[in-house]
């Protein structure tokens, strides 16, 4: 991976930042409904002090001149004071971060380690019952919604069984220094396992529930593409080579069937970091996604204008590991 | 040279048959086909088969449960919803609203995806970077914004419902698609087609797309599920299906708050999305072994 | 004048320049797949093009139909310069140029039965359709060797050679005055071949074709070329008439090829043979001087550092050779 | 000369959507240690099949349906999936038709190399870094013996990065890495240009002769088998129909077909004169009748000739399958 | 199965809540559910009891000096959770910081100011005495003054606006141990407390140690959170899961009610709703009790006004009963035998009912589609402050935190006001809401809102629907807990067995 590549990336950030922020800004001044009037809400005002609070968030000033003044804070990773939480929006969306990313990496990693061995076998045993439960386990997976499946959870393991919590990141009596946020990695850093493990249990229900519907699709994914590689002449020439089935299997045909499973799993990741509202909502989860939403619903103008650009960022950088892993599987590809 | 009289060309119709027979053979694409005529039937005959008026309320039914259970009662077979209408005749007559959203939305999504996919992966140039940021602008943007804007802008209808749909949903082919494209079109048959003097139309259309549909069939027909259970989080901002009018995913959402009391309310219309899609994933795969030259078995 | 003029004809790969390479200008990696190839196909002709894998035989080809736009060079096509014109004469243009591939497995589309394969240019240039079109179609795949009852399969029901001749049907069936032939033969069994050849020259003489015959069997080249030119690295290094060329080769290259031909009835140790060393030098990296002078038995200083001329032998054979008078007895002279 | 390789009345067949296709219809074959065997044929007579159903590769829809295959004194076909496994790649090598795609685009050469090594060898230190390096230096060993320069950086490599040629003779170092007693190369030659071909095909013979290997090479240049083999097979539309030293079969064939083939070579001193190729194609192997399957191209064809012909003995250590070998003699 | 806490203490409090807070800043926050847990780490001047009572909280007494003019006693030795003791200065900081433009510094006025209505001034007049003045007679003053929680000056000038947002220096039972924003508010007992309002016992520092709001938006999680033991009080319990909870043994149902009037807007400048008989027969055509036992599970007051029951000024009202009939032929009447088709939008939360509503209204005639809606959107739609609207009906509600009228009526229904979505004019109704509002003397301001219930109850520019219990779910090992009107949740009292 050159230094120019890398450059260009990020040279190539600039329009997607730039297209989001004005469609923010357009759709916002389309879209009816009035911050002021939503604080404010039914609590009595008059007009001149509501006039002053218009003032004092800023919304007094035309739509061009406030997108022109975005542009430039942003540009100093400024993003104005968000309008419930009287702190900078930075701040607010920082402290949520983590626990959405912790959340959003550990639900792909189950996905990924369910999806693949799962694709694999059932397009080993093509038609098998193995394949056809796990067919249909699949689009179970995304025939239903997230909250059934959270709810479902719950109610086995933290009601009836009692052995996972219901909702939460970590248990009360556990205090972690924040050093990344990661409450895995912070846990470690302190070198309290018994933390470590109490927010591993927190996370379990809420993985599983995000990335299950990412699960049945990467199964799929994996699944054709297997079938597909399977039919290699390089897989027969392992196979002439007398390798271990396990080899053929996983190291010369997996290698390459990995390819559009890696590039849909960029994609679906998009939408692990955007999607997860549900998730978070069941399972108490202090991600972003929730304040997000909740955001939106208020018109909370400056944490939305910042949110949507930390999704296209990250989306960004999420399709630039993709394309790494890609010249790692496939050494054709140059970046 | 051959005598021209010994020359006896096979009729072309028999390859679709012989395909089409290869389908047939396929007993599980089969019973997966008649599945989604049963659904089929069942939307465009409702008001015949439904046992109830899908949206006659009846509070004292609020929430009963299905025939089997106790207090169940077998003329609502799959029990009632939080205003006591029969679920059966609502999943009955939400077939019809469902189904066209999912096939509309795919069919739209795929559609428009598989046009700007290939075109991105055939020209590359500036049309890739174009279309390549343009998706990843709506990828990496929140669709709420979207959807709460595009609501704004067009109001509830079906046809809306589709195109907002359609609209986060193209991206997704587009970028397999594109891919795929990439790959193939460095092919030499591709280019024993532009020797030929084949334009990049018929080079994208019928040199590419037929040998990189298999993918973004798999992922489309996955993807309907998803739409028809969006399309009720679109409803929930005023752009989906209005009430009463029943529709799979806004029952499966209405039933959300009753999830513990009352598990039935989702899941039976959760079941039918799951049957529907897995009907048409059935049937799309045996559609495409049996008409993939090399699945030939 | 001749058919096809070719002068001064490159064609370069570059990969592409990365964001900072485009700001410095600096071109980066480039593949010198043809380097400035002059030649002349006479109407009815069958010139013979031989040379190393990799050396750019097939480069050249498509250079010529444009089917890789070159990078420098004129390509004269009866009268008309082919490199200069337009998408719309230049699809007309390709009813009359035809080209057969090399490879018989990834130039066939899998997706498409052997009646859309070779009936394509009939529907491209509104030759015929429907039925006719059928009926056209049976008759080339008769004259290939096939036959009508296989026009709906699939090209992977049919085994390499097989499927050769489909290509070449495709190659035909347009009517073209001057084919390409990328090997056509070259993954042929001999009596297919021998076939393939009789109806290839059959065809030159009813039809008036003109060749490009492309092949590293110096036998089959040998046999119906009217002349050779033999390719290295990107260049011609000799060319003439085929009785000259086979019988009297002059440049070490060329006759290090023609003792490499195993022949029926010339047992190994009974055979002189030219043993070059090593491979074919990366045309990323060519050599300095003559191109050869990495492998050539006889080189010197002056090969190192100079790149020869072409030089006049006589009876419209030339090569490029700075030994050209030390080289004539390369043969005996390795016995 | 023992027998290392011995196959008799193997059929394979392929269920297709057009029927059942008989590939490879009763052939039986012997290959003595140390011997090169070619084989040569139309394309399609069932060359590969043949092989892959020695090697136990046939995938479905195919099936070896009958017929024995026994390789040093052990029935091939009852062993169980892994034993076949070891065999593989160890006692019986085989190259692919094609270097282009047999060989991983994404491993690195040097990995594809070591896992046989790993999956075959007993003898590797078991010490981490011993092992590895004794794969190192036998990878370099074999890069050097098949003539790739600088074989150490070129381990790390991948496919793409060599040339057409290279990737086939990294093919064969593969094979010959565990010092197979049989190796299989199935057109070893085709694609390549010739320089580098006389470097393959060389290679080989020198490889045989050090290892005292025996060689089946499958090709359809009668040249390369001219100058390479000690016996020639002769396969026609599933069927073996001629065998025999290579110097008499190709010095005087006995089958229509071996004769025709011959006949079909172009030479640059046959120039102007016209090319006799064998007349009409091969049949095709779906519902084929049990009868002579060259008739309807075969010259000498008779009425009599549509019954099932066997091998008949054609002089000494010879066969075809021709009733008509009278007339050819 | 057996009910164990899970990873927490015996002596930890743990309250199943729907929202986090925003910020811990008393002033700078619009939020019910911010003040809720504000107001267990601050206390305010006044406070209210169980029964929304007020009563002196800081203070230690309150004197209406005139109709403009009131005084605070506060009350001596209280101390902040940093340890510096309470002044009247910082009584008036915090009142100055609410109710002046750009209070808060740096031109940021607080979003609060509105519920200060017309405060002019605030002055310490004696140490332990803070005057506020008033630019006009607002006799709801003692009404709203629980809205505001007193912080330090020293601390609050010390921390800046951003550190009061997320650090607290309270005077309140609890202190704050530790805010994992989104996921829990950690809230420890303050030792040193006062004690609290001395007319609500028991008087002292907080009964257990730790206090924790568990934020858990999702109903079915909060109410699977609480069957499992994890939580000890849920907020915003549905009603359709009171049986599951009244059924699990270690948990029960209580409920107080609430503040907040279901209604439904009719469009007086709409084609059909101008007619008082079309108004008429749309409340006739509802069934309120069978919504209210069926969807409620019983747990809402009927309304015939605007006002709840509780609420001052509420009074008997004569109701319009459930007559379908009747409806169809007041419809009739108003010249639409056939019936009249109309929309009726509502936001996503109260589909269910606003359907259940919407089939009634068929059935006599007044065919109703329901048009579902993002709220902010809806709020544009129709509270436009007299601008003119479209639509037909909405369905909607409006809280009334203090129980008195002021805040209620006038904006819903003086002509022009913010929440006049029925678009009603009506001067004489104007007049009385005006007068009332600067009443002060409190039997002629209750008749005043008495005369004003009947002239609308008259009119009918709304379908006046319920008003909600809220229901919580309390473990029964919580005791010295009752949920308050106001929503608060005040744990000062709460212990655990
Ligand atoms: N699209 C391409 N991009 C970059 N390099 C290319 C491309 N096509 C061919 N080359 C390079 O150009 C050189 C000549 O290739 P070409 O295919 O013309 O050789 P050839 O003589 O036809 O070889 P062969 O006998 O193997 O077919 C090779 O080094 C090849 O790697
Ligand atoms: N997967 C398959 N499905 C159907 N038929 C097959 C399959 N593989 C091989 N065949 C058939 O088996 C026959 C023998 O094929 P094989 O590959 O052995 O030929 P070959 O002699 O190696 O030819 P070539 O010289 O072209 O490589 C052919 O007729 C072919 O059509
Ligand atoms: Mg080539
Ligand atoms: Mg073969």
């Amino acid at each position: 991976m050159s230094l120019g590549k890398l450059l260009e990336r990020i040279v190539q950030l600039v329009p997607v930042l730039l297209g989001v922020s004005l469609i923010v800004f357009v759709m916002m001044a389309l879209t009816p409904g009035d911050p002021v009037q939503i604080m404010v809400g039914e609590q009595s005002i008059t007009p001149a002090q509501e006039a002053e609070l218009r003032h004092s968030l800023g919304l007094d000033r035309p739509m061009a001149e406030r997108f022109f003044i975005f542009l430039m804070n942003a540009a100093h990773f400024d993003f104005g004071t968000s309008f419930y939480h009287g702190r900078p929006v930075a701040d607010v969306i920082a402290e949520r971060l983590p626990a959405t990313i912790e959340l959003s990496l550990v639900a792909l990693v189950v996905a990924l380690a369910t999806a693949i061995p799962l694709g694999v076998m059932a397009a080993i045993r093509k038609n098998s019952l193995l394949d056809r439960v796990a067919t249909v386990g699949s689009l179970l997976g995304v025939s239903l919604p997230g909250f059934w499946f959270g709810i479902l959870l719950i109610m086995l393991f933290a009601v009836h069984m009692q052995i996972l919590p219901v909702s939460g990141r970590i248990g009360y009596d556990n205090e972690v220094a924040a050093v990344t946020g990661f409450l895995l990695i912070d846990t470690l850093l302190a070198g309290d396992i018994a933390a470590f493990g109490d927010a591993l249990r927190h996370l379990i229900l809420p993985a599983i529930t995000l990335g299950l519907p990412m699960t049945a699709i990467l199964m799929r994914v994996t699944r054709t593409s297997m079938l597909e590689v399977m039919r290699q002449d390089y897989v027969t020439f392992a196979e002439a080579k007398g390798l271990p089935r396990r080899r053929v299997l996983y190291r010369h045909a997996l290698k390459n069937a990995l390819i559009p499973t890696v590039s849909v799993a960029a994609i679906e990741t998009g939408s692990l970091l955007g999607g997860n509202m549900i998730v978070e909502t069941v399972f108490g989860w202090p991600g972003l996604g929730r304040l997000v939403v909740e955001s939106i619903f208020l018109r909370n103008y400056p944490l939305i204008q910042a949110a949507v650009l930390l999704y296209a960022v990250t989306y960004v950088l999420l399709n630039f590991i993709a394309d790494i892993l890609y010249t790692v599987l496939n050494p054709r590809v140059k970046l | 040279m051959t005598d021209a009289a010994i020359l006896s060309v096979p009729q072309a119709e028999s390859l679709f048959r012989r395909n089409l027979r290869d389908f047939r053979r396929n007993r599980l694409a089969m019973a997966s086909l008649i599945v989604i005529l049963v659904f089929v039937v069942m939307a465009v005959a409702a008001p015949l088969i439904a046992p109830q008026d899908p949206n006659e309320t009846d509070l004292l039914r609020r929430l009963q449960p299905p025939g089997w259970a106790p207090g169940g009662d077998w003329a609502y077979a799959l029990g009632c919803d939080g205003l006591g209408r029969d679920i059966l005749s609502r999943i009955i007559y939400g077939a019809r609203i469902s189904i066209f959203i999912g096939l509309a939305v795919i069919f739209l999504a795929t559609g428009v995806g598989i046009l700007a996919g290939l075109a991105a992966g055939y020209f590359r140039g500036w049309v890739d970077v174009v279309i390549s940021r343009v998706v990843d602008i709506l990828l990496g943007f929140p669709y709420l914004i979207f959807a709460i804007g595009l609501m704004a802008m067009m109001g509830p209808g079906l046809m809306n419902i589709v195109l907002a749909l359609a609209y986060k949903e193209w991206v997704i082919p587009c970028r397999v698609v594109r891919g795929e494209t990439l790959a193939v079109r460095e092919l030499e048959y591709v280019e024993a087609a532009r020797a030929l003097g084949a334009g990049p139309r018929h080079i994208m259309w019928r040199e590419i797309l037929p040998n990189i549909l298999s993918p973004v069939i798999v992922i489309s027909t996955i993807r309907m599920a998803n739409v028809i259970i969006l399309e009720a989080s679109l409803s929930f901002l005023g752009l989906g299906v209005q009430p009463p009018t029943a529709s799979w995913g806004s029952m499966v959402s209405d039933g959300r708050a009753f999830i513990l009391e009352a598990w039935w309310v989702s899941t039976f219309p959760g079941i039918a999305i799951l049957l529907l899609v897995l009907a048409i994933n059935v049937a799309s795969q045996g559609l495409r072994d049996a008409f993939d030259p090399r699945f030939s078995e | 004048m001749s058919l096809l003029e070719v002068t001064g004809l490159s064609k370069h790969y570059a990969g592409r320049p990365s964001l900072v390479q485009r700001v410095t200008r600096d071109p980066g990696q480039v593949v010198r797949a043809v380097n400035g190839v002059s030649l002349a196909v006479e109407r009815g002709e069958v010139l013979g093009l031989i040379g190393e894998s990799g050396c750019g035989k097939s480069t050249l080809g498509r250079a010529i139909l444009r089917l890789h736009e070159p990078s420098a060079g004129r390509v004269t096509f009866d009268g008309t310069e082919v490199t200069a014109l337009a998408p719309p004469a230049l699809k007309a243009m390709r009813r009359r140029m035809q080209i057969i591939f090399q490879d018989p497995y990834a130039s066939l589309n899998p997706r498409r039965t052997v009646a859309e394969i070779v009936g394509l240019p009939l529907a491209l240039h509104g030759i015929a359709s429907g039925e006719e079109a059928r009926e056209i179609t049976a008759r080339v795949l008769e004259r290939v060797g096939l036959k009508a009852g296989q026009l709906d399969r699939y090209p992977h029901q049919f085994s390499g050679g097989q499927r050769q001749r489909i290509g070449i049907a495709r190659a035909l069936v347009s009517n073209p005055e001057f084919i390409v032939c990328d090997e056509p033969v070259s993954a042929l069994d001999v009596s297919i071949q021998a076939q393939i050849i009789a109806l290839l020259l059959e065809l030159k003489r009813d039809l008036g074709l003109t060749y490009l015959f492309i092949s590293h069997d110096i036998s089959v080249i040998g046999y119906l070329s009217d002349r050779v030119a033999v390719m290295y690295l990107g260049e011609i290094v000799e060319t003439g008439p085929v009785a000259a060329v086979l019988d009297n080769p002059r440049h070490p290259y060329t006759q290090s090829l023609l003792s490499a031909v195993p022949e029926i009835g010339a047992r190994r140790d009974r055979k002189a043979r030219v043993r070059l060393q090593g491979d074919l030098p990366s045309p990323l990296n060519p050599p300095k001087g003559c191109k050869f002078h990495t492998r050539c038995p006889l080189a010197t200083g002056i090969c190192r550092s100079a790149a020869p001329q072409t030089r006049d032998l006589g009876g419209a054979h030339s090569a490029a050779c700075h030994r050209l008078d030390e080289g004539l007895s390369l043969l005996e002279g390795g016995r | 000369m023992s027998v290392l390789l011995e196959v008799t009345n193997l059929r394979t067949e392929f269920a297709t959507r057009a029927g059942l296709v008989r590939a490879v219809d009763g052939v039986s074959l012997r290959v003595a240690r140390g011997e090169c065997l070619g084989v040569v044929g139309e394309s399609g007579s069932g060359k590969s099949v043949t092989f892959s159903s020695v090697m136990g590769l046939v995938r479905s829809p195919g099936r070896v349906a009958a017929g024995t295959i026994h390789f040093d004194g052990r029935d091939l076909r009852g062993l169980a999936p892994e034993e076949m496994r070891a065999i593989r790649g160890r006692d019986i090598a085989m190259t692919m038709q094609d270097a282009l795609t047999a060989l991983n685009p994404a491993l690195t050469v040097g990995e594809q190399m070591a896992e046989v090594m790993i999956a075959h060898d007993d003898t590797l230190p078991s010490a981490r870094g011993a092992r590895r390096s004794a794969i190192r230096d036998r990878s370099v060993e074999m890069l050097g013996l098949v003539g790739i320069p600088a074989p150490e950086t070129r381990l790390r490599q991948y496919p793409h990065e060599f040339s057409g040629g290279m990737r086939q003779r990294i093919m064969i170092a593969i094979a010959l890495t565990c010092r197979p007693q049989l190796l299989i190369a199935d057109e070893p030659t085709t694609a390549l240009d010739v320089t580098i071909q006389a470097q393959v095909l060389e290679l080989i013979s020198d490889i045989r002769a050090r290892l005292g290997m025996s060689v089946v090479l499958i090709t359809h240049d009668l040249g390369v088998v001219a100058e390479h083999c000690d016996r020639v097979m002769v396969m026609y539309a599933g069927q073996v129909v001629e065998e025999g030293p290579t110097d008499q079969v190709i010095g005087a064939p006995r089958h229509p077909y071996t004769r025709g083939l011959l006949a079909s070579i172009p030479r640059p001193a046959l120039r102007g004169q016209p090319i006799r190729p064998i007349v009409g194609q091969v049949p095709d192997l779906v519902g084929l009748p049990p009868q002579c399957r060259f008739h309807s191209r075969c010259p000498l064809a008779r009425q009599g000739c549509l019954v099932q012909v066997p091998m008949l003995p054609a002089g000494p250590g010879r066969q075809a399958r021709c009733l008509r070998l009278e007339e050819t003699s | 199965p057996a009910l164990v806490p899970a990873a927490s203490s015996a002596a930890d409090l743990i309250v199943g809540f729907t929202l986090d807070a925003d910020t811990l800043d008393p002033a700078n926050h619009r939020k019910r559910e911010t003040e809720t847990i504000i107001r267990n780490m601050y206390d305010g001047l006044l406070t209210r009891d169980a029964n929304m009572l007020v009563v002196p909280e800081i203070a230690e007494s309150m004197t209406q000096v005139s109709a403009t003019e009131y005084d605070f006693k506060i009350r001596p030795g209280i101390r902040f959770h940093d340890g510096t003791e309470m002044t009247a200065e910082d009584v008036k900081f915090t009142l100055d910081r609410v109710v002046q433009d750009g209070g808060m510094g740096d031109g940021v006025t607080s979003p609060r100011q509105g519920l200060m209505g017309p405060v002019a001034s605030v002055e310490v007049t004696a140490p332990d005495t803070v005057r506020i003045t008033l630019k006009e007679p607002w006799p709801i003053l003692p009404a709203m003054l629980p809205n505001q929680q007193i912080v330090s000056k020293a601390w609050v000038e010390k921390t800046g606006n951003e550190g009061v947002a997320t650090a607290e220096n309270g005077t309140g039972p609890f202190k704050l141990a530790e805010w994992r924003k989104g996921d829990a508010v950690i809230l420890e007992r303050f030792d040193d407390y006062y004690g609290g309002a001395t007319d609500i016992a028991p008087v002292g520092p907080a009964c257990v140690d730790r206090v924790i709001f568990k934020i858990i938006p999702e109903s079915a999680s909060r109410v699977a959170a609480l069957l499992a033991g994890e939580v000890h009080i849920i907020n915003e319990l549905p009603a359709f899961s009171i049986g599951q909870v009244e059924a699990n043994e270690g948990t029960q149902v209580m409920t107080v009610n609430g503040t907040r009037s279901f209604f439904i807007a009719m469009n007086m400048q709409g084609e059909y709703f101008d007619d008082l008989k079309v108004r008429q027969a749309a409340a006739m055509a509802i069934d309120k009790q069978l919504i209210i036992d069926k969807i409620l599970a019983g747990n809402a007051a009927p309304i015939d006004g605007i006002l709840s029951p509780d609420a001052f000024g509420a009074s008997e009202l004569p109701h319009a009963g459930y007559d379908p009939e009747k409806a169809k032929a007041l419809l009739a009447e108003a010249g639409f035998p056939d019936g009249i088709d109309v929309t009726m939008d509502v936001e996503g939360a109260f589909k269910d009912t606003a359907e259940a509503v919407a089939s009634m209204l068929t059935k006599a005639g007044i065919r109703t589609t329901v048009a579902v809606g993002e709220g902010a959107q809806l709020s544009d739609k129709w509270r436009t402050k007299g601008a003119p609207k479209s639509g037909d009906m909405y369905f909607t509600s409006w809280g009334n935190g203090s129980l008195d009228p002021f805040d209620i009526f006038t904006p819903t229904h003086r002509t022009n006001d913010r929440g006049n979505s029925a678009g009603y004019a009506n001067p004489d109704l104007d007049a009385v809401l005006d007068a009332a509002a600067v009443e002060l003397d409190v039997e002629k301001r209750r008749a005043m809102y008495h005369d004003a219930e009947m002239m609308i109850n008259a009119d009918q520019p709304y379908v006046y629907l319920w008003v909600p219990q809220d229901i919580y779910g309390v473990s029964k090992r919580v005791t010295g807990w009752q949920p308050s009107a106001d929503s608060r949740i005040n744990l000062h009292d709460a212990c655990l067995n």
